[in-house]
């Protein structure tokens, strides 16, 4: 049997040992009246061979955005990663080892994830961070709910140009704990906070980049957040640190994000990793793990689980969340994959994304009439919000005429905005090359041009 | 194990040094146009290491971890087992790993092919017909199942139902998930059997009640041999019953929850279904239920069509607890594992999880205390005796010997109804020797233990660090390098 | 710069430490006018994701026969190895660690290497096999020069069923050490030893089964080798033991072969490895590494290279071979693969290669009449041999058409063995598929129909 | 390290334990029509291990290594530098490790183009016009070497110039492939300055000179100055020079062994071009030749005709020296890697090779013998010094004492003319830091054996092993686990 070491003969040794005749009698306490009848109706086991062909033929049914022209975004970026992230990933001792809860024998773990709280505070801009959550939008909703739970108010304030996934999240998460959740539209691109921030308010959360590749103003995020005495949250494309300023920087109390854009495959939408960075006087509130230094009984600098106090396992129904499991394993990729990257490195990608989509802006509106600038008044960041004269349909035309071309692209936003329609984004990674821009002008082109002529 | 201390990537860092490189980046030219007070100074104090050095430092830290792959690893409750590596090298392929989350249905039936089966499979597994794949691990389950029952309750207009109850065994996600559900948690008494306390059940139940979570087998490694009687009580009070499978392995193919009454239940796919979680995770928290519940499952689903397999969003959705569409690459695995193994060879799991159980527990029963000694299911918890005790000896020393001996340590101190627990769970992935070895170990602590022999309070003493002051990591926090 | 960690900064700083004042002063031993003048032709370097893009387009420009039915042999086969094999080889401990001069340091390399000699030794029916040689050809050289030194006598018989490749590198090792090799032909299919094998004779060589996938008579080969006092050497498909009797176990001498179907990638043919087995008394005539059991200073068991006097290292000119590195990491494949497989899994193999090649034979001869058993009389094991009446310019419209059908077969063996116009090769793996040997049998009738229409 | 013995695979082996499997074999059907006396009974005894009890046994004994990976690795004349990660990713790819290699040219075009290429790029970093990529390793192309010498020889009507002049400081391959391509060895003096003798290779020219061959930088790690002038006066005496390209990470891009006479010489691609070779290797051998030994080159050489790449055999060749056309997936390894580095990349190798060495033998000239105590190319040798062996300290317990000290120790005893050699090469793959730690260990180790410190003696203590018994694995030989 396939995973199973131990033979019929070990088996009836074992059984024999321990004074059983069969396996079955082991069930005893399972009530007959409960337990199958036959075999389950799946299938057959197939031989690692077998397998593998039948998942190369499953494989053969995508057509992987990643391995050609990729132009998706929308919270998933078709970066690269150095190929030592992959096998230093595949070492099974990192990749089979649980929850570091032995300290002892768990310090490469423990000091890996040490590293990684490290370098996504940094880039958060805060004095510390997490071991990860499941994603960015679920470490959204522990962010307004942390935040609820330090400022004890029953309101947060959302920007609409946070991903709708992750808005979504925020309103199952807080809808049976019964927090409002009040959002602020967006005005030509930027999220308009209006007077919706008042003092039951107890966080503010915007994007940046926001959905539509916007650049936000953390300033106002901030000024907003201060004069409600509320907490200000950031959801952050981590990669937009190498050009853009760290929102702890700027004043943001709690920064959270998907790690996704930090060597991590696009993997049909996960598993990715959320981070979450705050300031150390909120550790108490933290979701989530946290690895701290300390020493051993010799004085040497030692790794460990701390603050577990707020965890579910110790404070069951009064835990800060029920997370237990989390992404760690990815979390070791973007922890690779930035010490590789480094200072240069991370600058490096985040220039040549946002100087790809300056081209893309530049070679889409120049390629038709039928395609502006949603936001011609916004800077973007690597993702480009588009609007094309022919609405929905004509983006739907030129998205199939860009599959047709064999480039993976357009958002239609529409489908979560309702009254945006014909508009679409694209996004641009280190990935992108001037022939796929150069390439997609052109079906754009000849997509709008017949548009144009019908 | 690698006991040479490895600096911080930090301390290791040094001006200049280069990993990974990009051609082609321009600082200003990518600036145009860009706000200057969003703009950074300088790039983030990310550390400047060379290709060469980062492998050796990622290299030599994995060489101080205890992993499934190096040692037995019989951590309760976890079900570390192996993770197959045919399974890696699946996920690695492109066609999965390079898939956008928003790709058209029509690019991606291969990837909708699989979640499809494995819904189906999940549902065979535990006669539950309804499965969503969405939750990103087992506490995620919860969650979602505690907010499907919210949704049924209040078109059943019984909102006011918000008692939840739990038992004194389970695990401290239920309880949390509860709460963030927006339920209160009451608990229930485990029996002198190790089992729920029947008669504390029966007069707990009441028109407050919305349901109750029980993890079956329990915590303790018992099968609740009144599961059915406990599901016709929860459901005559008008609540629901809610399973937490994280112990599926133990009754996979041998019974189903959807027969013996459950209406909702979680599984963790990165423990019965061998997904690699290394660290700490991923994982992923698939959550079966009753045919008339699926309309609040969580958006997506994925529905065969007749163009094909697509994603659809039940009629009465509880809405979306993450991004996309689930952890793919985690339901990745669990498809291949299930088509490796087929429906004789996941019985089989159970069969040998449980054997090797209770083979460790008849084989220990006479040098340890087994609170609860009847047959176990996948995991058994036992304890130090008196004798030990008197000794000074407790659950953390032996802990802490196993690692000496080069065992990854059961558990401990879980569950909380058995103080001083040491609860392990051998999976069906060991071999007797490997069992034999344990067994071996376990008997020798117990004699050093009854002895009180100081080896018990010193060790480890062959790991990278003895132990670790953890008071200490809290009264002076240092939680990551710059601000330490 | 790419895979030099130290900085211009850290250069300086050396420079300075150690008394010079730039990098080129440390080349002042090397005369100015041979020093090279300008760069080096060569084109700039790339960054590692550039490189990964520009690999995959020279792959694309390949088409793989690994990944689409195949039925190429000729020495080397489309097998199949599990995951675990690919894994483990891609530690670095194993990958990236020399010639295990070390002991104390390098005991999980030289058990492995004992570990794979002893599973080698066991396939070959020998009592010891070495660390492994390049490839199976050049093992079968050093056989052949390791009789010649033992027996002392200047010539050798090689059956002309050896794989040609073989046969060229031993006439090419045995040339300028004056060594006779003479051929003794194939009738119908086998070896005819005829009265070649005198007592001028230090060795008898064949290859089981042959280059045409017949299987030999290893009684015979060890009757003539014995009536003349020679070695008898087989040069072995691996494969083939877990159906047919080990070499040794017929009193065979000297068992070499290449090692390509334990485990390796095809790879374009290399590298694959040698294998080397003999008896315990020829060991100081054994060429290459060789790995023993010994005690350490405290009496704990202990592996390390062992009669390294044979070796150039010590021997110099007067060493058993110049081998020095050899290639221990797809021996490490071998050894997983070996390992993996155990006694079941081996003759699983081999059955299925055998059944296979008997439907492949079955239909394809049932498809045409122009299409033949070469030796109808003979048994084969994986690998068939087909005349087809046409010739070779049959034999290459066949192979077209295969390749149009996206069919990867047809060895053609007249660019060896000039007199067998029309003679074509196929063989089969646990990996060929029954559809595979429909869908040949089918481009087979299309062709050859054709034909005779023709 | 891991210092838990490992058992042996065998005696790990239990009845009916599997691993792989394949569906559908019957040994019936397929024994039909075998010649029953080749048939064997029982299959052979492989192990019989589960899946995961073989990745633990080989995960395990994977620590028990020291390797590039994980420790600084001075083999001098070895170098061990880094071996790129994306090598080894790009490797994997089914578009190379896929291919047949008796497909035919149309369909390998990718594969022509790589061998093409090296071919071209290895001719420029040699200066030597005609490449071969067939030689499996460089003991591989100094014999094809030798018989392309032999083919020349024979052409030039001169076969019984049968003697090949080698500097006794050369490497053992020299002197065995002499041999084994029939000719006779004579072996030249190392002068007092580390260098060829002239006079002494002046006296030994002569009609019966085939040629000479050279290792430059030599094995001491130095440059043979007067290679020029060798190459005159080998030359004019009617022979021919080879090069032994072992060293050639010292001058690449810096100088061209064609430039100053080299007629032939092989690269150690599995060295100088970063190819992985655990264990011993894989290697390869490449050899490059003057354009008027080009048609002696063995099959097949890589052409660029009219409709693409294809293989062709040289006119003269002297025919196969193994099967196909080389070790390919060390060939696209080494390919990537000049690509990776470009024309500038490849001489800073050199650079930076060439710094490390001379930084380790001026911080550790103080400390240690240093016989040829000039600049150094990529390596130079030390030994102990006259008090320390005073001190009955030789050089082997200076190695096992690096190897407690966690480093894998430099190459020892060789070359032969300098006795209790130590010969490092650091390679430009370590950063000034890793040089640091291992002059503060040989400085350490120089003070301890100043003292005779017993530690030197009873090194290593910290490994699975201590030192072995090399004696008795000759006298008592276990060579294999069946028959011993
Ligand atoms: C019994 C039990 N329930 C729930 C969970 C929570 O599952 P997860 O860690 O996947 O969120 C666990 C896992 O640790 C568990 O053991
Ligand atoms: C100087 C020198 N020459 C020749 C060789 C032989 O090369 P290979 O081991 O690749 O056969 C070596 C390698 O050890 C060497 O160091």
């Amino acid at each position: 049997m396939p995973y199973i070491p131990n033979s019929d003969a070990d088996r009836a040794a074992m059984l024999t040992e321990i004074g059983f005749n069969s396996v079955d009698e082991l069930f005893a306490p399972i009530p007959k009246d409960i337990q199958v009848k036959g075999p389950m109706a799946i299938e057959p086991g197939l031989t690692e061979l077998d397998l593998r062909e039948h998942m190369a033929e499953l494989a053969s049914w995508n057509r992987p955005a990643g391995t050609r022209p990729c132009f998706l975004g929308g919270g998933t970026y078709n970066h690269d990663w150095p190929a030592l992230v992959d096998h230093l990933q595949s070492r099974t001792e990192f990749l089979t080892a649980y929850t570091p809860y032995q300290p002892e024998c768990s310090q490469g773990t423990l000091q890996w994830i040490y590293e990684f709280q490290s370098m996504i505070a940094e880039l958060a801009g805060c004095e510390i961070a997490n071991a990860s959550m499941y994603d960015g939008a679920s470490a959204g909703a522990e962010a307004v709910l942390m935040a609820s739970n330090i400022k004890r108010r029953k309101k947060v304030v959302v920007s609409a140009g946070l991903h709708p996934d992750a808005r979504h999240t925020i309103q199952t998460y807080l809808k049976h704990v019964e927090i409002e959740v009040v959002e602020a539209p967006l005005v030509d691109g930027v999220t308009d906070w209006g007077d919706l921030v008042d003092k039951d308010c107890a966080a503010v959360l915007v994007q940046q980049p926001n959905f539509f590749g916007v650049i936000e103003d953390l300033d106002q995020l901030t000024a907003q957040a201060k004069q409600a005495d509320a907490l200000s949250i950031c959801s952050l494309y981590p990669v937009s640190t190498g050009l853009l300023r760290s929102p702890g920087k700027a004043g943001v109390d709690i920064v959270v994000g998907d790690g996704q854009s930090l060597g991590v495959p696009m993997g049909y939408g996960g598993p990715h990793f959320g981070f979450f960075a705050t300031s150390q006087k909120y550790v108490r509130q933290l979701p989530g793990r946290l690895v701290g230094e300390s020493l051993d009984t010799e004085g040497r600098r030692a790794y460990t689980l701390t603050f577990a106090t707020r965890e579910q396992h110790i404070r069951r129904e009064k835990a800060t969340s029920n997370i237990c499991t989390n992404n760690a394993l990815i979390a070791l990729r973007g922890c690779i994959h930035m010490a590789a990257l480094g200072p240069q490195g991370i600058e490096e990608v985040a220039c040549l994304s946002r100087q790809n989509a300056l081209a893309l802006s530049e070679a889409l509106t120049s390629a038709s009439d039928s395609v502006q600038l949603a936001f011609p008044e916004r800077a973007f960041f690597n993702e480009v919000a588009f609007r094309a004269t022919g609405g929905d349909a004509a983006v739907l035309r030129f998205k199939n005429a860009l599959a047709a071309a064999g480039i993976a692209g357009v958002i239609s936003v529409s489908q979560w905005y309702a009254d945006m329609d014909g508009v679409f984004t694209l996004a641009c990674t280190e990935k992108t090359r001037p022939q796929h821009i150069e390439r997609l002008a052109q079906v754009a082109a000849e997509t709008f041009q017949m548009e144009v002529a019908l | 194990m690698n006991l040479t201390p490895v600096p911080l990537l930090f301390e290791d860092s040094r001006p200049g040094r280069r990993c990974t490189q990009f051609a082609g980046a321009d600082r200003a030219a990518a600036s145009v146009g860009l706000p200057t007070s969003e703009l950074r100074d300088t790039p983030p104090a990310l550390p400047e290491m060379a290709e060469q050095d980062l492998l050796r430092h990622f290299t030599r830290l994995s060489q101080k971890n205890y992993a499934i792959s190096t040692q037995f690893y019989p951590l309760g409750s976890c079900t570390m087992k192996y993770n197959p590596q045919v399974n890696e090298a699946i996920a690695m392929q492109p066609g999965w790993a390079h898939l956008h989350p928003l790709q058209d249905a029509g690019e991606v039936q291969g990837a909708l092919k699989v979640m499809h089966q494995l819904q189906a499979d999940l549902a065979e597994c535990t006669g539950l017909s309804a499965v969503t794949l969405h939750p990103a691990a087992g506490a995620q389950g919860e969650l979602t199942a505690l907010m499907v029952l919210r949704a049924w309750l209040a078109d059943q207009d019984q909102p006011d139902r918000r008692t939840v109850l739990i038992p004194d065994s389970a695990h401290g996600t239920n309880p949390a998930s509860c709460t963030l559900a927006g339920f209160e948690v009451q608990s229930l008494k485990t029996g002198p059997d190790g089992l729920t306390d029947m008669e504390d059940l029966k007069s707990k139940l009441g028109p407050h009640i919305a349901g109750l979570m029980v993890t079956n087998p329990n915590t303790i490694g018992l099968f609740e041999e009144n599961i059915a009687e406990i599901c016709r009580l929860v459901h005559e009070a008008g609540g629901r019953v809610y399973m937490d499978g994280a112990n599926f392995n133990a009754i996979m193919g041998v019974a189903k929850p959807g027969d013996f009454g459950i209406d909702m239940m979680h599984l963790n796919l990165h423990k019965t279904f061998s997904t690699p979680h290394g660290g700490g995770g991923p994982g992923a928290g698939p959550i079966c239920v009753t045919e008339d519940l699926r309309k609040y499952l969580p958006a997506p689903q994925v529905v065969e069509q007749a163009d094909g397999y697509a994603l659809e969003v039940p009629s009465h959705s509880i809405g979306r607890v993450r991004g996309y569409h689930g952890n793919f690459m985690v339901l990745l695995r669990a498809y291949a594992y299930i088509k490796r193994l087929g429906a004789e060879g996941l019985r089989r799991v159970a069969e040998n999880a449980v054997l090797n159980a209770n083979y460790l527990r008849v084989k220990l029963r006479g040098h340890w205390r087994v609170p609860f000694d009847g047959i176990c299911m996948h995991e058994f918890v036992a304890r130090p005796t008196k004798e030990m005790k008197a000794q000074g000896v407790h659950t953390l020393d032996i802990a802490k010997r196993l690692i000496e001996l080069n065992f990854h340590p059961p558990t401990v101190y879980f569950p909380l109804v058995v103080s001083e627990a040491i609860m392990a769970e051998p999976t069906e992935t060991e071999s007797k020797e490997t069992l034999d070895t344990y067994v071996e170990a376990m008997i020798q602590i117990a004699e050093e233990a009854l002895r009180g022999d100081e080896a018990l309070h010193l060790a480890p003493r062959n790991t990278p660090v003895s132990r670790v002051d953890e008071a200490r990591a809290v009264k002076d926090p240092k939680l990551c390098f710059v601000c330490g």
